[in-house]
């Protein structure tokens, strides 16, 4: 390992420009890292890990019914615009990304605080269970238990704004961002490039490690891969295009260029248990056994594993010795006839326009064709695919790439509600497998219930059978677990895992230069 | 300036043979051209339509267009140069420095997008190394003395701002900026009115005499060869049939053809003294027309250009080209309108046949076609047709001269297929064309054979009234002769009435019985054609017949 | 001149009205909800419903084209869902880029393709013309992402010859321009070949040559102005062909034009900005006939008279 | 029968009847000629990183990105980019000739109307048009056809109704209107087929862009659904292996190529012999 240096100025590409860099509002895996460095929130993670600790929060107390959460704040911590920061900043922040005004993606995330709903429904602009009895107190109180609450205020929407900022701003605060974050936004020139530098007087010692990093956005990664060849980019966000991997993996400076590391994200394809033939489990899992996996991964160069169950591996919970459905082609065929349809029958699947995911709907395509299933292929826009997904009836089977589940907090429960609970079996919803078990259902929520620290491992074996025995009903079949990959500069040090962030893309705070 | 006895020869054109590419293989088109042009005489070349009198002007430039035709044997020396085996730059500096050329399109000839004054100078300082104000001084130098008006202002004009006979004087001023050796004018008045003519043809004489070059003026009016010709050449299918001193040559020509064509000249005041022209087919009976209603009734026709166009505030100036016309025609009568180029005359016939936009009355055989649509016109159609000016541009260049004559037959279901062919063949035959003719397409024929395809296809319907604008103007006289007749025999065995639009005097007393005179949109003078001819009251159509020449080189105008 | 001004102008007015109602027509028909798109696969039946309200999109569809055209009337673009800012702004900071490009890229299409198209005219049925025929339907036929990215491969990767990527200096528009341009350049060849060998047919030509002319300055002087009129026509279309391939080339060469955020902004069904952006766009297309209207008489004077 | 003659006579032209004849019957004749199906995603077509084939004895042009065999793609392709090159160019130019040619004929009222329908249609984003079309049909050969056709239609009519406009002032018009030929023997007997070289030009040149635009469409969705195979989505599935995998991107290019110039060299040789101005010209 590296010593870690401080200093240095980096350059990273990314393809897609920068939405906004609002917290209550940014919701895409690029500008998600940016904003976990301009704010800081009550908690965080150790770099590199799915870890909690407390950050803005200097200590922090859970009632042990788990409805009531005390937070001390740390003292003297600044806005980049010289105010401390105190406890009704918290308050105000969070109110402030469940407000509807906001048009906020992570409102539902705080629907376990007490006077979520009068908010949402418009009753009324604050939350009764925040709290602020003096300037570094902050008190939680939840209308349910709710175990991820912790992780729920380390997430993006639960960032600390001075409230004069955002007011200053006039609905522009996505531009002009003021946190007390590790980073400062210097410059934004729209289409082109932001550049942060580090805050000077960020509350945690040697945080950050760079002295600057310059975003360059519209790069295609093609070209941002050539230019970090040059030494012109040392992070190409996009990572290795598929074009490029093999060449560059078999190049002699590709084990220096290559950041692989697993993520939260599991690729599935879901099963509409309420279009026929895919009403009949058996069916379903017929299907799950006509999959050849290792195919897709050979497609996918290498760099993803097969899945055989919705939790992905690095995720707490997930059961290492299930073994889910072999691929086994006889089988699947027997399976079928015994439900039914033993010449196979016609169907649609649904996929992402985006490369690879074409591809991998058509060696899907192909694996349905040899047990009789004749799948045809609609690759479409990303929105239309989640259209067609939430609404009822339409789509008998969505590949899920590139729209694939990446969890927004490292716990098993962020894998269920809205994909697999009958919550998100609903007209918009998520749960493209319109697949609702009221049993499963209540297990879940017993689990979710369980915010005894003390219980966690015991909570997490609970939530990893929920998931090994959703896989009896085969809503899903879950195809690969695919790690991402960074191509970075040989300059530039640190482990894979702060360039493959579970919680985070890149780790900003934790990357350094080694030259 | 005085001339030696023997004046040098300045070109000499021996044996000179020119083939035609065609699908079938080589076609001869000029056969065995010999001739000598000496210093400071013109020599005229004449010739019916089609006998090769631009093709040879054209292998003298060096400019044939060379997928077509080419030079197979025989040479072109200017004062002992040869020019055929010329390098192509060597060829440049010669062309528009020792021989200039007027062509024989005044309208298409000058480039649309550059100024007079450009075009101008840019010779000059190609061949004079001039540069920018003294080319410019000569430019004006040159206008003035082609005798165009405001020269100054007419260097920063446009060639569309120009009158036909403008164009043609900045043509010949571009052609003799260079003071040329030899001057090849091809066909330079046919486009224009008598009075312009007779300037420009003075023009050229004194130009002529002022430089000392010497002219080839290619022309198959015989009365301008006889006022212009110092010597004269006769051309018949690609063969000169004649040459010889103007005086001897129209005094006593010796080939047939020749004969034939100062015969066939009509003379201003040949036909005084007669009211109608005279008969052709004498065996029929005088029809008499007077107490018949009229065909064509016209009463205060206004024609405007540029109307409303658009459908928002969209409105040009408009410009009113022809008012308060109005004149009728009796069945079997022909009513001659005779006026300077730009008077109205061809508007007037467009009008009087419904196509274009007019105010005013137009009764063709007691029906109004005011307002009338396209498909009510049909009818109409079939009793009155037009001749157009300009033939090339009226035929369908991708359409088959039989199939363009068939055309008539086909809008008003007037033949089944296999009379078609019988009928297009007869009316062929009918205005002299082979009806082999048939298959061909407009672009092989002559500018005189066109015209006679046009007239075939306004036959074709039997119509009573035929709008003939300028319809014998490109013919040579020959065929102009033949031409008249069959439209006087088709008038009398027919009973048609014509509108004769003319700007050659002699064709219109030869065909007339009554005759217009326009001039700016109005007619100034109209009566029977012995009134105007005989005792014209106007001094404008006083001047148009003065300005006609005479076809005898002894009876030249004094310039 | 003056009535036609006012004409033209209420025209484009109409015009771009026409493209705002099918526009709006068109992306309402779309079955993606732009309130789903933003709420994210986390969001509450509840919080999607709030957005919906808030973005006004729970409206008849006419109130909430009424609503959009009265902003327009007060400049007012809207405001971006994804990006929650004004549109009108989004678009001003990267539409002088685009022009920059599609100027570029004309300039690059009309220059090659009237080369191309004038020697092969003139050398007409020679190897030289079958040459450039050739090239012309290499151009029209090669993918423009593969072009861009070749022609960055040679140029700036291996000869280093122009940067790969950005934007500000005239080295940055090269490329861009150039991959644009070609495409364009095979049809202006193919146009301006026909055109010329038409015009060189013509009587005029025939006196310039009289003249004892150079052969230069007949071509040049004499036969391309005449043969100019049918290419002017073609730019005003061109512009609106370039919009994809804006888009394409603004991707490879990280050129920050409205191509990308047209692009993102489909994605996400951002209607706002798609608006906007199709808005401009057709203005583009509008004041491009009308520059080309303009300069139809200054090349030909028969144009000015009427 | 005597265009085919005067046509065998030009070497250009037969060497594009020819290419052209080829193409087409390998279109018919694909089943019988290729080696394996189009869309079997074949183990050993694969590298064991996930990389295709280049050419060799086994897979003759090299595979593609899911191991499937390219000469055998490029064969049954050829029937889907024949039918956009072909048929939804042709449509377009029909659409293109038929509005243009209308609105520069016609005055008045119609004739206005038409125009800025088409200025409208001009300044509308047509690829907006594609992706709403995307999402709302089933996407199918045809639709893609009836797509692009609208899509194209929009500059031909342009560029038709200048050519018209000029055409109308014409003498010739003037004297067929005075023999009183209705406006569609005007229009369809002295005016088409003077517009049948610019028909021409677009009708060749808009094969190699309809064949590529089709990619693009399939790309948003509304073209040829996977696998069925397309000289377009070949490419465009492949194009940033333009340097990894050369013959993916570069191979199918060239047989666009290589095709609209052949379409291109017949259809020169059809507008000389269907033009009778340039009979005897060079
Ligand atoms: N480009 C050409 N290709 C083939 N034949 C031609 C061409 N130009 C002229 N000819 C033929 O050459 C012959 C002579 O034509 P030319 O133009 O010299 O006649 P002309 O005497 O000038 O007649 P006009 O008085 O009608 O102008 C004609 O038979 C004509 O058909
Ligand atoms: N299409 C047109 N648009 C505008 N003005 C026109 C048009 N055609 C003719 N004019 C104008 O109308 C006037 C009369 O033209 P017209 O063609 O009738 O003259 P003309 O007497 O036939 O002359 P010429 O003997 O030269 O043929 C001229 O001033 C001419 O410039
Ligand atoms: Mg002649
Ligand atoms: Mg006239
Ligand atoms: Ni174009």
């Amino acid at each position: 390992q590296d010593a870690i240096k401080q200093g240095g100025d980096i350059v990273i590409t990314y393809k897609d420009d920068i939405a906004t860099l609002d917290p209550a509002i940014g919701y895409d895996w690029v500008n998600w890292s940016m904003i976990k460095s301009l704010y800081s929130r009550l908690m965080d993670y150790t770099p590199g890990t799915p870890d909690l600790i407390p950050s803005l929060a200097e200590t922090y107390e859970v009632s042990p019914d788990g409805l009531t959460y005390t937070f001390k704040l740390r003292k003297g911590v600044k806005f980049t615009n010289g105010r401390e920061v105190v406890a009704s900043d918290v308050k105000y922040s969070i109110e402030r990304a469940v407000d509807p005004k906001t048009q906020g993606p992570g409102a539902g995330f705080f629907g376990a605080i007490k006077g979520f709903d009068a908010v949402t429904g418009g009753a009324s602009t604050t939350l009764e269970g925040i709290a602020t009895p003096d300037d570094s107190t902050v008190i939680f109180t939840l209308s349910r238990p709710d175990a991820t609450f912790l992780h729920v205020l380390a997430i993006n929407f639960a960032s600390v704004v001075p409230k004069e900022a955002v007011e200053a701003a006039a609905g522009d605060f996505g531009k002009k961002p003021v946190g007390s974050g590790t980073f400062v936004l210097k410059e934004w020139t729209v289409g082109q490039r932001l550049v942060f530098e580090r805050n000077p007087d960020y509350f945690v010692k040697d945080m950050p490690h760079i002295d600057k990093f310059t975003v360059e956005v519209g790069q295609e990664p093609l070209v941002a891969l050539l230019r970090l060849q040059k030494g012109e980019v040392d992070i190409a966000g996009d990572g290795i295009p598929p074009a490029k991997f093999v060449e560059i993996k078999n190049s002699p400076e590709g084990a220096d260029i290559i950041v692989d590391g697993a993520q939260l994200h599991t690729g599935y394809i879901t099963l509409n248990t309420r279009v026929k033939p895919f009403d009949n489990v058996k069916v379903r899992q017929a299907l799950n056994m006509a999959i050849n996996k290792e195919r897709i991964t050979r497609i996918l160069n290498g760099r993803a594993t097969a899945a055989n169950q919705p939790l992905p591996p690095l995720m707490p919970g997930y059961d290492k010795s299930f073994t889910g459905y072999a691929f086994d082609v006889e089988k699947a065929k027997a399976l079928l006839a015994e439900a039914g349809f033993p010449d196979g029958f016609e169907t649609i699947l649904y996929s992402t326009n985006t490369d690879p995911q074409p591809r991998i709907a058509q060696a899907i395509q192909q694996d349905l064709a040899a047990v009789g299933v004749k799948a045809e292929v609609r690759a479409l826009a990303q929105a239309n695919v989640i259209a067609a997904g939430g609404t009822e009836g339409e789509a008998p089977m969505i590949w899920s790439g590139g729209m694939a589940w990446i969890a927004d907090f490292p716990d098993p429960s962020n894998f269920y509600g809205p994909i697999l609970g009958c919550a998100g079996a609903v007209q918009g919803g998520w749960n493209w497998s319109w697949y609702c078990n009221k049993d499963l259902d209540a297990r879940a929520i017993a689990a979710d219930s369980m915010s005894d620290p003390a219980k966690a491992t015991e909570r997490q074996a609970v939530w990893g059978k929920i998931f090994t025995d959703i896989m009896a009903d085969a809503p899903w079949i879950p195809l690969t677990n695919e790690r991402r990959v960074v191509a970075k500069s040989p300059r530039m040090g640190g482990s894979g895992d702060i360039y493959v962030d579970p919680t985070r893309v890149i780790n900003y705070d934790a990357i350094f230069v080694k030259d | 300036m005085t001339f030696p006895t023997a004046a040098p020869t300045v070109l000499t054109v021996n044996k000179l043979c020119v083939d035609a590419r065609t699908p079938e293989g080589l076609r001869r088109v000029l056969d065995d051209i010999s001739f000598e042009l000496k210093l400071g005489e013109t020599l005229c070349i004449a010739g019916e339509s089609g006998s090769g009198k631009s093709v040879t002007s054209l292998a003298i430039m060096g400019l044939l267009p060379k997928a077509s035709l080419q030079i197979a044997s025989g040479s072109i020396a200017l004062e002992g140069r040869e020019l055929s085996r010329l390098s192509n730059s060597a060829m440049r500096s010669v062309r528009g420095g020792d021989i200039a050329m007027v062509f024989q399109e005044p309208m298409t000839s000058l480039n649309p997008v550059m100024s007079i004054g450009a075009q101008l100078t840019e010779a000059i300082r190609e061949h004079q190394g001039s540069q920018g104000n003294t080319a410019e001084a000569v430019a004006l130098r040159m206008l003035d003395a082609v005798h165009i008006t405001e020269p100054a202002k007419r260097l920063k004009q446009f060639p569309h701002e120009l009158s036909g006979g403008m164009r043609q004087r900045v043509m010949i001023a571009m052609a003799l900026s260079c003071r040329p050796k030899v001057l090849i004018a091809d066909e330079p008045t046919t486009a224009l009115d008598v009075t312009v003519q007779a300037q420009i043809l003075k023009l050229m004489d004194e130009l002529k005499r002022e430089f000392g070059a010497s002219i080839i003026l290619i022309t198959h009016d015989m009365g301008v060869v006889a006022q212009m010709a110092d010597r004269v050449v006769i051309m018949q299918a690609g063969r000169i049939i004649e040459q010889g001193n103007a005086l001897p040559v129209f005094n006593a020509p010796k080939e047939r053809y020749t004969q034939d064509l100062l015969a066939a000249v009509p003379r201003l005041g040949a036909h005084a003294g007669t009211d109608g022209p005279p008969r052709v087919s004498p065996q029929i009976g005088e029809a008499p027309a007077l107490d018949r209603a009229p065909v064509l009734t016209v009463r205060s026709l206004d024609v405007t250009y540029g109307k409303a166009t658009g459908w928002l505030f969209g409105k040009k100036p408009p410009a009113s080209a022809v008012s308060g016309v109005s004149f009728e025609i009796l069945p079997g009568q022909t009513l001659g309108l005779v006026g300077e180029s730009g008077s109205g005359k061809s508007t007037t016939g467009k009008a009087v046949l419904g196509l274009i936009p007019f105010t005013g009355d137009v009764v063709i055989d007691n029906c109004n076609i005011g307002g009338l649509s396209q498909r009510q016109m049909r009818p109409v159609r079939r009793s009155a047709q037009m001749i157009f000016q300009d033939p090339y541009a009226s035929l369908d260049p991708r359409m088959a001269v039989g199939a363009a004559i068939a055309e008539p037959l086909i809008i008003h279901g007037l033949a089944n297929k296999g009379e078609r062919g019988d009928r297009v063949a007869e009316l062929l035959r009918r205005v002299g064309l082979d009806p082999d003719a048939a298959s061909r397409y407009p672009h092989e024929f002559s500018g005189g054979q066109r015209q006679r395809i046009c007239i075939a296809r306004a036959l074709a319907l039997n119509p009573k009234l035929i709008v003939a604008d300028e319809s014998v103007a490109a013919l040579d006289v020959s065929v102009r002769a033949r031409v008249l007749d069959l439209m006087l025999e088709l008038q009398e065995t027919l009973g048609l009435a014509y509108l004769l639009i003319s700007h050659d005097m002699a064709v219109i007393e030869r065909m007339s019985h009554n005759v217009a005179v326009m001039r700016s949109g109005r007619i100034v003078e109209m009566g029977s054609r012995r009134s105007v001819f005989e005792s014209p009251r106007d001094a404008y159509t006083q001047a148009l017949m003065a300005a006609v020449p005479i076809p005898d080189p002894a009876l030249r105008h004094v310039a | 001149m003056i009535f036609l001004l006012m004409r033209r102008l209420v025209q484009t007015a109409l015009i771009l009205l026409g493209v705002a109602a099918i526009t709006f027509l068109l992306l309402y028909a779309l079955p993606a909800d732009p309130a789903r798109m933003i709420a994210g696969r986390s969001a509450t039946a509840q919080t999607v419903a709030n957005i919906r309200h808030e973005l006004g999109l729970d409206q008849p569809l006419l109130a909430q084209f009424w609503a959009y055209l009265k902003g327009l009337t007060e400049g007012n673009l809207g405001r971006s869902y994804a990006q929650k800012t004004d549109v009108g702004a989004l678009i001003a900071a990267r539409l002088p880029a685009t022009l920059i490009l599609m100027a570029a890229g004309i300039f690059v299409e009309v220059l090659l393709g009237l080369f191309l198209g004038v020697i092969a005219a003139v050398r007409r049925g020679g190897p030289v013309d079958r040459f450039v025929m050739m090239a012309s339907f290499v151009g029209v036929s090669a993918p423009q992402f593969v072009a861009a990215l070749l022609l960055l491969y040679v140029f700036a990767v291996t000869l280093a010859w122009f940067p790969m990527s950005g934007f500000g200096t005239f080295a940055h528009v090269v490329l861009p321009a150039t991959t644009l341009g070609i495409l364009g350049a095979g049809w202006y060849a193919r146009m301006v070949r026909s055109a010329m060998i038409d015009v060189l047919n013509q009587d005029y030509v025939r006196t310039a040559r009289a003249k004892g002319l150079s052969s230069a300055r007949i071509v040049f002087r004499h036969a391309l102005p005449n043969a100019l009129l049918p290419v002017i026509a073609m730019i005003g279309i061109d512009i609106g062909q370039f919009m994809s391939g804006v888009v394409v080339v603004e991707a490879v060469y990280g050129w920050p034009g409205i191509g990308q955020l047209a692009w993102q902004a489909i994605q996400q069904v951002d209607i706002p900005i798609i608006m906007g952006v199709t808005l401009v766009s057709a203005l583009a297309i509008v004041l491009g006939n009308l520059v080309a209207d303009v300069i139809a008489p200054l090349i030909d004077p028969r144009i000015r008279a009427r | 029968m005597r265009i085919l003659k005067s046509m065998i006579r030009q070497p250009s032209a037969l060497f594009g009847l020819a290419i052209v004849a080829l193409v087409i019957l390998m279109a018919i004749a694909a089943p019988l000629i290729a080696p394996y199906s189009p869309n079997e995603q074949m183990f050993d077509g694969l590298t064991l990183e996930g990389a295709p084939m280049p050419p060799s004895a086994q897979f003759l042009l090299g595979t593609d990105t899911l191991g499937r065999d390219l000469f055998s793609r490029l064969l049954f392709g050829a029937r889907t980019s024949l039918v956009i090159g072909l048929v939804a160019n042709g449509i377009a130019v029909t659409i293109g000739l038929l509005i243009g040619i209308l609105s520069g004929y016609m005055r008045g009222l119609v004739g206005n109307a038409l125009m800025r329908f088409t200025d409208l249609m001009m300044a509308f984003p047509a690829l907006l048009l594609a992706i709403v079309l995307a999402a709302l049909l089933r996407p199918s050969l045809w639709i893609v056809a009836m797509v692009i056709a609208l899509v194209n239609w929009v500059q031909v009519a342009r560029i038709v109704y200048t050519e018209t406009r000029g055409l109308v002032e014409r003498d010739f018009i003037l004297a067929e209107r005075s023999l009183g030929a209705g406006h569609v023997r005007i229009l369809f007997h002295h005016i088409l087929p003077h517009l049948m070289p610019t028909a021409i030009v677009w009708g060749t040149l808009g094969i190699a862009t309809t064949v590529l635009l089709e990619a693009t469409l399939s790309f948003l969705g509304i073209g040829v659904q996977p696998p069925t195979p397309s000289w377009g989505n070949i490419i465009f599935e492949s194009q940033s292996y333009f340097q990894a995998a050369p013959w993916l991107v570069f191979i199918p290019g060239a047989v666009i190529l290589l095709t609209a110039l052949s379409f291109n060299l017949v259809g020169d040789a059809l507008r000389d012999i269907l033009d009778p101005t340039q009979r005897g010209r060079g």
